[in-house]
């Protein structure tokens, strides 16, 4: 079976806080970046997974974003295989 | 040197000198292969070996009929009764902490947890004595920062807390931070394993991380030469520690241990499998077979060399025999860690790497897949060894003497005593709120809760007094103890006088422990030096070694192990000689909390020891007035005793209500801080005879301490310090809002409190 | 007859011991339950405890919700059975969809390890049936990822139905209308981040989570009946 | 002074360890995929700044990454400006 290597964005979604995002954009006028806003963090996945084609390869790891690899609740995610 | 590195012979590449090569070569009668010589550079290296510092550590005194194990195991274990004993142990990670501070301090708290429970002891407290230059650069903020964040990180993760330790901050340290991590367990006695490879036929089954490129000549190299912080050329050598793999790895090898399923275990530190291999069969007499074939590598085209020299985190060794590793195997399943079967002991004296020789004769297998073959084959030597060394030769490294000399500055140094001028400008009559208020807020004297609310240090339900205390306080479950611990160091007084200074970092740690009540049991040492070659530094090394094992044997502590790190310097600037002492102390009952270092309305005030001029290396000299130089304060062994069973007694019999030895900054900043512990003020008198005010408050004389006495007990307290032949001074109470020392200095507790609190926050997060 | 509390132990857990200490302190009996075996043994009450499961990694809890062990968990909690879940459990309640909302990173990005002050907001809950709603306890954090964040709805939701067990008084990590821990809308299942097995004792500071720890105890002796 | 968008990816340099990577790669087996290998996890961080061209945006954003965005001693980043 092929390998297709898949890359997750993992953010959070829109009015949810960031603290993470938040405390960056807090520390970097200290560091002289005045000019810096909306900074958001977020996680990146990239792993490799075997799968007769590239839809069915999609379909698995938005399946493994669902269940796992993202939290719905607070976080959006999106999947890109090459 | 001239040469530039790459067209230097592979020996001075890999660290050896000529010399060693020569040893080298007579120790195998041949030239060594490639792997041989990377395995001799790495266990001959100033890390693994102790060449310069070996001579000199034989001077500690080590005995004492409650230790079980002394110096030269992974920990130094003592019996503390009811069928317990704990396990100690202090080591630097400073050279890896200044290239990648997080990671650097992670590691260096996983591999000391990793020494206490490869003994059979279950980790329970850590601490930090942590040194950094002056926080007002933003490289050494950095620095501080991602320290603290990485014993956080691990610790707090590993689930070990972090219940003490030390910021100190001063310019000697800017280039090369100190990041010494101290650890405790407690064992039942039964349960103490050694690192012994006993019993030819027995299987070495790695346990925990696979072997990567990561931490190639690591530890070892990082630490055994100076270098510039952030050097490209050692970036290679970062590890990443796994906290999630440690935490599986101490369950696993505790039931191991309990399940009598390992006959020795052994952690990988630095020299990663030639050292744990090599050692754990030198040490039981035997041989050692290993196949590199078998180790689960982390990256393709992993060669020998890295391999067996590899410092990847979270692994152990634990020698089993044929019998049980089936069990092992199956314990190792059930807590998701990897295990394999990568050597086995022989009777032959010799440590042997083979490549592909296990499986071809059948050895017993891997996790997950279940064992192959018979356990105990004769080994066949068609497969010839890529490595063949004598067993104990990696093991027993050069010992060099190195030339020591004192410092030609010495003199001059010791001359500039900081007492005239601050005479002159602090004459009787000063009024020093201002400079209490100074002190008050230096980062080294300041508030450490900005450090010590990012650690868990309550874990296990057993800190009676964490963080903030003199000692931190754990109780022993199940029994009417308690432990007592602290660790301290004072590098000042070392440069000033290095034999002088060894005795005052032994002393603080004892009188820390003793005003927990406690009687000091054991002593460990991490003793951070310069570059080794440097002859001023080896006098310095001697001399507080000295120093320390005369307060040992004075005040009757066993050190049972220790460390040392030298090349701590920037380019050719040597850091003052800082040894750090870590003294456990044992409380036989402990029904409640001890009292303290706080100051209860209407508490008496008594000053138990000689207030005596002692302003050489003082915080306030050095620090505040930049006067460094003088002597340090006289460190009479006697008297300390005397002052230490004193304190512990009163504590005991809670005949005091609150109790803090003088330290940074003297008494002065000693009431200060038992009136903000205590949210009440004080009114006291600070005249003692032969001191000017000045040197009163802000002298740092060793062995006195200060107690809150509830007025009914004040007699008894001074009659008892009377009959132990200690000076005892009722110098005011505790009163107000307002700390006042009438003529001297007269500040508002609010404004003693945010100066305490606020500085480090402040430094760390500037608005 | 003794009450059965069984701990979940997860790899990477690590106040397991703290619970079952505590919760035999105050006269109960304490259990692990491992967290790959898909059952309770038929436990009274279950306590998810704090630490690292899985080493927090990808995410608090995201992984350890799917151990089997949390099968039985779910099925106790939906057959009205105490489930509480402090710390790291609380944490895992949510990912596991018996809590709602999540538990992201402190504000400030700090670890915080202190004793902070809890108001107690309601009393017909597993945790706090023997506590008295305004009580304030001295209970201490212990965590990097105790914000607490939801959407609107949901906490209208919580509001609404009085589901906000504890608050901060003074709030440390910035979570949502300070609230410190939440329970399911029949009571029975309460997460929250500060720890009152650190507060059992007096000799360690505090023993204001005693009342909390009671109240578990005394929930499961009486069932799900008393709830609600 | 026109705004610029930043998209930040922060991967481990090769050779580093990454135990959150190996974790997930550990517990997606139990969750039914025994077709993944080669699970990476890193970071990204989504910035507005305001500079007077795209190249001058790029260059302030890779000295942010350089001083605190990523620990360039570990860690490898990207930075792509729209
Ligand atoms: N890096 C640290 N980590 C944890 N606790 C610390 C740290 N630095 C200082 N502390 C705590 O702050 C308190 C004051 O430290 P210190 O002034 O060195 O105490 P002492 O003068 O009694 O040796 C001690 O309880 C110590 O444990
Ligand atoms: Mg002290």
């Amino acid at each position: 079976m092929p390998a297709f290597h898949a890359h997750v964005e993992v953010t959070h979604r829109p009015g949810i806080a960031d603290p993470a995002g938040a405390t960056v954009e807090r520390a970097l006028p200290a560091l002289g970046y005045t000019n810096v806003a909306q900074v958001h963090i977020g996680k990146t996945i990239n792993l490799v997974v075997d799968a007769p084609d590239a839809q069915s390869a999609r379909d698995q790891v938005t399946e493994m974003c669902e269940r796992l690899l993202a939290n719905p609740v607070i976080e959006a995610y999106e999947v890109v295989i090459s | 040197m001239a040469e530039p590195r790459d067209e230097q012979p592979l020996h001075r590449r890999l660290g050896l000198t000529d010399d060693e090569l020569a040893a080298v070569v007579e120790e195998l009668g041949r030239e060594p292969t490639h792997l041989e010589l990377a395995m001799y550079s790495v266990m001959w290296s100033e890390h693994c070996s102790y060449k310069s510092s070996r001579a000199f550590l034989s001077r500690f005194p080590t005995e004492a009929p409650w230790v079980l194990v002394g110096p030269g195991e992974g920990a130094g274990v003592v019996d503390i009764g009811d069928g317990l004993a704990v396990a100690v142990r202090i080591e630097s990670h400073n050279h890896p902490s200044a290239v990648e501070p997080y990671q650097g301090a992670a590691t260096g708290v996983g591999g000391i947890i990793r020494d206490i429970f490869s003994m059979g002891a279950r980790p329970i407290a850590l601490m930090d004595p942590l040194r950094f230059g002056s926080l007002d650069d933003a490289r050494t903020r950095y620095l501080f920062e991602g320290v603290v964040s990485g014993i956080s990180g691990y610790g707090n993760s590993v689930g070990v807390p972090t219940v003490g330790g030390e910021a100190v901050f001063d310019d000697t340290y800017r280039g090369n931070p100190l990041v010494n991590v101290f650890c405790l367990g407690i064992l039942p006695t039964e349960r103490l394993v050694l690192a012994r490879a006993e019993g030819p036929g027995n299987l070495a089954v790695l346990l925990g991380s696979s072997t990567g490129r990561d931490g190639i000549g690591g530890a070892s190299v990082l630490a055994s030469a100076s270098f510039e912080a952030g050097d490209e050329a050692k970036r290679p050598s970062v590890q990443v520690g796994d906290p999630f793999e440690e935490k599986r790895l101490i369950e696993a090898c505790i039931e191991l241990v309990d399940a009598k399923l390992a006959v020795g275990v052994q952690d990988l530190g630095a020299a990663g499998l030639s050292c744990a291999a090599s050692e754990t069969a030198a040490k039981a007499g035997a041989g050692m077979d290993v196949d590199v074939a078998r180790v689960t590598k982390r990256e393709p085209g992993m060669n020998p060399v890295e391999v067996l020299t590899s410092e990847s985190q979270e692994r152990m060794l634990a020698i089993v025999e044929p019998a049980d590793l089936d069990a092992v195997l199956a314990l190792a399943r059930r807590w998701e860690i990897r295990a394999t079967v990568v050597g086995r002991v022989t009777d032959s004296a010799r440590f042997r790497v083979y490549e592909g020789l296990f499986d071809a004769v059948g050895v017993a297998g891997e996790n997950p897949e279940p064992p192959i073959g018979d356990a105990a084959p004769e080994i066949s030597s068609d497969v010839p060894p890529i490595a063949d060394v004598p067993v104990g030769s990696l093991g027993d490294g050069p010992l060099y003497h190195r030339p020591f000399a004192r410092p030609a500055g010495q003199d001059v140094l010791q001359a500039a005593d900081p007492g005239p001028p601050l005479r002159d400008e602090f004459p009787a009559g000063a009024d020093l709120s201002g400079e209490l208020l100074a002190l008050l807020a230096t980062p080294t004297i300041a508030d450490k809760t900005w450090v010590s609310r990012q650690y868990d240090h309550q874990l296990f339900l057993n800190t009676v007094a964490g963080p903030g205390a003199d000692a931190a306080v754990l109780r022993v479950k199940g029994t009417a103890k308690a432990l007592a611990l602290s660790t301290d160091g004072k590098a000042r007084f070392c440069r000033l006088d290095p034999r002088t200074g060894g005795r005052l970092v032994v002393l603080e740690a004892a009188r820390n422990v003793a005003c927990s009540g406690a009687r000091p049991i054991a002593l460990v040492n991490c003793l951070n030096f310069g570059n080794p070659e440097h002859p001023e530094v080896m006098w310095h090394f001697s001399e507080v070694v000295e120093g320390m094992s005369e307060a040992c044997e004075a005040l009757g502590i066993p050190v049972v192990g220790g460390n040392v790190s030298f090349y701590n310097a920037s380019g050719d600037d040597d850091i003052d000689p800082t040894p750090v002492a870590g003294v456990v102390g044992l409380i036989d009952e402990l029904r409640d909390p001890p009292p303290g270092a706080r100051l209860r309305p209407g508490d008496d005030i008594v000053v138990l020891g000689e207030i005596r001029p002692a302003l050489g290396g003082s915080e306030w000299a050095a620090i505040v007035h930049r006067l460094d130089g003088g002597m340090p304060p006289v460190a009479d062994l006697e008297r300390a005793r005397a002052v230490h069973e004193l304190v512990a007694s009163l504590v005991r019999d809670r005949s005091i209500s609150g109790v803090h030895d003088v330290s940074d900054g003297g008494l002065a900043v000693a009431l200060a801080e038992m009136a903000v512990a205590g949210e009440v003020g004080i009114r006291v008198e600070l005249h003692f005879d032969g001191c000017t005010p000045a040197e009163a408050c802000f002298g740092e004389p060793a062995s006195v301490v200060v107690c809150a006495v509830n007025p009914h007990e004040t007699a008894a307290v001074c009659g008892a310090a009377a009959a132990a032949g200690v000076p005892a001074r009722v110098v005011g109470v505790a009163a107000g809002d307002r700390l006042i020392a009438k003529g001297v200095f007269d500040v508002a507790l609010t404004d003693a409190t945010h100066a305490w609190r606020d500085a480090l926050p402040a430094l760390m997060h500037p608005r | 007859m003794t009450v059965r509390v069984g701990v979940v132990l997860f790899p990477g857990t690590n106040c397991e011991l703290d619970v079952q200490y505590a919760v035999e302190q105050l006269g109960g009996s304490a259990e692990l339950l491992w967290h790959a075996d898909d059952t309770t043994n038929g436990v009274d009450a279950i306590v998810v405890p704090g630490g690292f499961a899985h080493g927090d990694y990808l995410r608090t809890g995201a992984i350890a919700r799917f151990s089997p062990v949390m099968n039985a968990v779910g099925e106790h909690a939906r057959a009205g059975g105490p489930v509480i879940g402090i710390c790291n459990g609380f944490q895992v309640l949510c990912e596991a969809h018996l809590l709602p909302g999540a538990l992201q990173k402190n504000a400030g990005l700090k670890f915080l390890c202190e004793t902070v002050a809890l108001r107690v907001e309601t009393v017909s809950t597993a945790l706090t049936n023997l506590a008295r709603v305004g009580d304030v306890l001295r209970v201490p954090i212990n965590h990097f990822e105790g914000n607490y964040v939801c959407d609107e709805r949901t906490l209208e939701e919580l509001r609404a139905e009085e589901r906000v067990v504890v608050r901060y008084v003074d709030n440390p990590n910035g979570s949502l209308d300070d609230i410190a821990g939440i329970c399911n809308s029949e009571g029975n299942v309460v997460g929250l981040m500060p720890h009152p097995e650190r507060a059992s004792d007096a000799l360690l500071g505090s023993n204001d989570g005693v009342v909390l720890l009671k109240s578990l105890l005394a929930a499961a002796t009486t069932g799900a009946t008393m709830l609600v």
